[in-house]
């Protein structure tokens, strides 16, 4: 193999990746707390049937779930652009996220609401909780439990594809590396330096995760 | 001197179509290719030892963690700097392949273990053999019950196929991107982008999901 | 060696950026064109093999050439002395200014009128690391700057309005200014002090191939290709101090 | 005093109960068997409102239950109910499971909830499993636990829905000996259950629903024993 | 002849069974009773080869089932097995559930192995279900259709693992009578049941397993209802 490395011009410039790499943090956290909020709304329209709301609600989630991730960003950047709505290549970026996010995020939201067998609901009711009571102490909590991991993955997914940022000249983890790469060419360091920064932040994502659902969920469900 | 910007015209119908068909075929390599693999990864899986799962779960784990687009841009340079410099289509076929068999691999790997130990086991008491267990009764029971799953798997690498544009495969966003810088038109030829790819996801994944509601009954 | 393996395989893997007009671009019958075309074509002609021209970005030419992709690449690629760590350059080909195309209302004079406007260039080129420096030796920060992936894509959110004004070469802006869609722009002031001077860049260890490619070039010059290419492309004959200094960087 | 009269309840077409009618009174058990789908589950759900009925009438100490002033959540304080599936909360230890409902809904006081929630809990034989989660359990304890967090809220009736049918046989035992230690405390009860011998010596009537109706209603051991309706015998050989 | 002769078997630490001693004959009914965990599942899945011994010996008309000499497939085929559930293979008809065995297995041609299905179905009484899916089925047709589907491969013994007691009361009756009819004509078995009355009337023999052991074994009639051994009357006394 000819490629010699030169290791040395990336641990120059590791104050910038390491920047990069919270910007890649930062915009999924974004996404993710976002697409949360979003998907409740949309799952809550689409359970309730009511016509427009439900409407809006299987749009979304349709065209989030059915085409591309590098899509939505194009069309955030310069499909909107067309319109004369100029997002910033982390407001394009991070939209998109948001966009899916929220498409997905609705159907496990949805899923995990129903999946909460209805004798939880009668056997509160017939203790005498009013209907919040039962949301509150009985539903809720049990939906959370389900819907913990889906979320996870969901993050997770999050921070792999604001690796598309690359695509619209972000600067998060994978735009700052193509950007430190054009200036002195080393290619193959730069991008394994990334793909070792990706994968330790996912890990320590995962393994974060799954601390904190040890000490939230301590029952089995 | 040639003008910079034309608008878009039926000229450029076959030159979309060449985008829509390299989409269409590198998709389909990587979900054949990536099915095999993860069939026979996801059987290992099931039926190994503890230790040649966490070997095996290292190495997939690194495909599920590292973005395919760093992905792609990393072997497609590695092959080249080792010296065996590799087509668009196949370094993204390998790459898409791979990383597709890391999904398929877990999907797999749940279908066979779905198939209740009881009914391997009333297997064998007809003096069926392992293998015939296997291909008369795990394979077919475990393929039924993750067909959802494998849909939504081949699905989602219908869209990240649009990655492979990174290293130069001319699929269809690519094409589309080429076509923006010349007409400056991006919202007409984006949302023609967009219908394309919804028309092929959005049947087959309702299909799946009726079929995941039905099988839940 | 390389020289030897393009001549034996028949076919010429030229790397050019097709997003940077009129060096490269592509034409309505979505074929490749332009300056750096040419060369490719010529350099194809007189090793006697075919050409098969690759579009590039600019992130994407080194890469190329390490994944050997490319045999060569025909780039505008500028020739820092950082990258000649990892890559090789021939003698320069061409030589660029960098300018600022902006809306005529903003009646950009000079550099420093950048100060307040959303700046953008593309991504991994070298007019993107000028102007960054330039903005932080002034203290600007780096709010008002957009990355684009490509050229085409700087010029696509100039057109939209996504930036006030972008950093690009004298060349391309000339070009674009010719079109009707950018009749509302006017080219701006150049970047303080900078020629950007391009060569073509090929794998470190290929002398050889290297020595080969600065002899094409130097043929390019004497044979009058070079004018003519430009001639095609830019619509006027050579400027005399473009050749002289080509001549003298030798 | 429950008071069940010409109760009719259809889900959609379907009609379920086709005007039943029945009284409980205060101490009173009262067992009702049949056939499956012949709406037994439904009429329990109905007297505890959970369902609505489209004709008749439920009274529960004089207030009718299915009135639009009647405060549901209020009336169904008065009536426990134990499900033929385990319904523990699988996100809470046994105890909290039984002391939540006394919080919540009665507002009590953590302690006076805590101290509730052990003395039933003590009562069905859980005194053991406080901060065990109930998924931990075997189906019989849960169905205690069942039982245990409805007396928790002191109901002055009980009504059980097949609380033995979906336990493995060795476990129908336990969760037997409780009903009928409520029993024997004199609690007001009605069990749907496909246990005949229960039915037979707890207790005091038994009514044999068939498609909708009460097809035989009487005296727990002549029905069991010497049923007079053709239908009842042909079921009740049917059971065995 | 089915010969047990001190038979150990461990899990890990744990000993499942600890010296089981049981000779069935041809033609002869055993039951095997006994709570939860004691081990009667797991000594059927020794006999079947499914699990392997750790001392003692099974013979199985003079072959040693545990020898290594031993083809188990082959053997297997002397043994049918009908387990507690998860029996029929749900992506198959009922017919070609029934007649895949023999066709794979004993390398029948397909009308062969069609029509022995077809025989042994209607045998059951599933001889208008061949074309079904075994989902579409009650849990006491599948049940039959596991019944038929050992017989097709036309075994010299039975085994049977407590298969009615995932079933529905009112479905265990027509299950039974299918065992009952299998031992009228004659076929040897060993049954694993919770149902007291059919171990009575239907078996020569019942035996009682408590933890891993044989803990009481003799004439049916005399073991159920005049049990000796004060943990047969005890559990007994539980499961009524
Ligand atoms: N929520 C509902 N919507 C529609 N139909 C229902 C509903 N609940 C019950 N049914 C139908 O009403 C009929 C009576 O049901 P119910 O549960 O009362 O029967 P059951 O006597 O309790 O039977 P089982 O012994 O099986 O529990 C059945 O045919 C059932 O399918
Ligand atoms: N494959 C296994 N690995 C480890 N332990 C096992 C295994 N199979 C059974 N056991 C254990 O062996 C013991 C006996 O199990 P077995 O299934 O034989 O009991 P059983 O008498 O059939 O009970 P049941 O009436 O519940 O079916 C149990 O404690 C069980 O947990
Ligand atoms: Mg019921
Ligand atoms: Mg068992």
């Amino acid at each position: 193999m000819e490629y010699e490395f030169h290791w040395n011009v990336v641990f120059q410039t590791m104050p910038e990746l390491l920047n990069g790499a919270f910007v890649t943090l930062h915009v999924s956290v974004l996404a993710m707390l976002l697409g949360i909020v979003i998907a409740i709304l949309l799952a809550i329209a689409k359970m309730n049937n009511s016509k427009p709301f439900c409407y809006v609600a299987t749009v979304w989630v349709e065209i989030a779930r059915n085409t591309p991730a590098l899509f939505q960003i194009y069309m955030a950047y310069f499909g909107l652009g067309a319109f004369g709505i100029h997002l910033s290549p982390y407001v394009a970026v991070l939209s998109a996220l948001v966009f899916i996010n929220a498409g997905y995020l609705t159907e496990t939201f949805r899923g995990g609401f129903q999946s909460i067998p209805s004798t939880q609901y009668s056997a509160s009711k017939s203790l005498g909780m009013t209907s919040i009571q039962v949301y509150r102490y009985i539903i809720l909590p049990q939906m959370l439990r389900r819907i913990y991991h889906p979320m996870t993955n969901q993050f997770v997914w999050s921070i792999l594809m604001s690796s598309l940022g690359i695509l619209v000249g972000m600067s998060e983890l994978s735009g700052t590396t193509q950007r430190l790469q054009s200036l002195s060419f080393r290619t193959l360091e730069f991008f394994i330096v990334a793909a070792v920064m990706y994968f330790v932040i996912t890990k320590l994502v995962l393994i974060s995760s799954s601390l904190l659902s040890r000490r939230l969920f301590k029952g089995e469900v | 001197m040639n003008s910079l910007f034309t608008p878009l015209s039926w000229n450029d119908t076959g030159f979309i179509l060449t985008g829509v068909m390299n989409t269409v075929t590198i998709s389909v390599v990587a979900i054949v290719l990536g099915t095999l693999l993860g069939l026979v990864v996801g059987f290992t899986r099931a039926e190994s030892s503890k230790l040649v799962n966490t070997l095996f779960g290292g190495v997939l784990d690194i495909l599920r963690s590292v973005p395919l687009i760093i992905q792609l841009i990393l072997f497609s340079t590695f092959v080249g700097a080792i010296g065996y410099p590799l087509d668009p289509f196949v370094a993204g076929s390998i790459i898409l392949s791979l990383y597709t068999m890391a999904f398929m691999s877990e999907v797999f790997r749940s279908g066979f273990e779905s198939v209740h130990q009881s009914m391997r086991t009333s297997a064998r008491s007809l003096g069926m053999t392992y293998w015939q267990t296997i291909f008369y009764i795990r394979l077919p029971i475990g393929l039924r019950a993750v067909f959802p799953s494998w849909l939504g798997v081949s699905l989602s690498v219908i869209k990240d196929s649009a990655l492979v544009s990174v290293i130069g495969y001319m699929e269809l966003l690519r094409t589309s991107d080429q076509l923006i810088s010349r007409t400056q038109q991006p919202l007409e030829i984006l949302i023609g982008v967009g219908i394309f790819y919804f028309i092929i996801s959005y049947p087959l994944s309702s299909y799946g999901r009726y079929v995941e509601r039905k099988m839940a009954i | 060696d390389q020289l030897d393996t393009v001549i034996q395989r028949g076919t010429l893997n030229c790397g050019v950026v097709l997003d940077f007009p009129p060096m490269g671009y592509f034409n309505e019958d979505n074929e490749p064109a332009g300056f750096d075309v040419d060369y490719c074509n010529d350099l194809a002609e007189v090793l006697g093999v075919d050409v098969n021209v690759l579009n590039l970005t600019w992130g994407d030419r080194i890469p190329s050439l390490i994944a050997g992709k490319t045999d060569v690449v025909i780039g505008s690629t500028s020739d820092t002395l950082e990258r000649a760590k990892s890559v090789g350059f021939t003698y320069p080909y061409f030589v660029f200014k960098f300018q600022v195309i902006a809306g005529k209302d903003k009646n950009i004079q000079s550099f420093d009128d950048l100060k307040n406007l959303k700046v953008g260039a593309a991504l991994g080129t070298t007019y993107e690391t000028e102007y960054l420096a330039y903005a932080e030796k002034k203290g600007w920060g780096t709010d008002n700057y957009t990355a684009f992936k490509s050229e085409n894509d700087a010029y696509l959110g100039l057109y939209q309005g996504k930036v006030d004004a972008i950093i690009s070469t004298n060349t391309n802006i000339a070009t674009k200014l010719q079109s009707e869609e950018f009749a509302g722009f006017e080219a701006g002031p150049f970047v303080p002090n900078y020629d950007d001077v391009v060569g073509l860049i090929a794998k470190r260890s290929e002398t050889a191939w290297i020595n080969y490619l600065n002899l094409f070039l130097v043929r390019q010059i004497r044979d009058g290709n070079m004018n003519e290419a430009y001639n095609k492309h830019f619509g006027s004959d050579a400027p005399a101090d473009l050749i002289q200094s080509l001549r003298d960087n030798k | 005093m429950i008071s069940i009269q010409n109760v009719h309840k259809s889900f959609g077409d379907l009609e379920v109960l086709k005007g039943v009618s029945l009284d409980v009174d205060k101490g009173e058990v009262v067992s009702i068997i049949g056939g499956s789908g012949s709406g037994k589950s439904t009429l329990l759900y109905c007297i505890n409102a959970i369902e609505n009925i489209q004709k008749g009438k439920i009274i529960v100490d004089d207030i009718d239950v299915h009135s639009k002033e009647t405060n549901k959540d209020k009336l169904r304080q008065k009536l426990g109910m134990v499900f033929q599936q385990w319904n523990s909360f699988p996100h809470m230890t046994v105890l909290e499971n039984a002391a939540l409902a006394p919080r919540i809904v009665k507002k009590m006081s953590k302690e006076e909830a805590i101290e509730i929630a052990k003395k039933e809990l003590e009562h069905v034989g859980l005194g053991d499993k406080f901060d065990v989660y109930p998924t931990k359990m075997s189906g019989g304890q849960q169905q205690r636990l069942a039982i245990a967090r409805a007396l928790a809220m002191k109901p002055d009736y009980m009504l059980f829905d097949e609380v033995t049918s979906a336990l493995d046989p060795e476990l129908v035992g336990e969760v037997l000996d409780t009903l009928r230690l409520l029993a024997e405390e004199g609690m007001t009860m009605i069990c749907v259950t496909h246990e005949m011998s229960f039915a037979r010596d707890v207790s005091d009537r038994v009514a044999y629903f068939h498609e909708g109706i009460i097809a035989e209603i009487g005296e727990a051991k002549q029905v069991i024993t010497d049923p007079q309706n053709p239908l009842t015998q042909k079921f009740l050989s049917k059971v065995r």
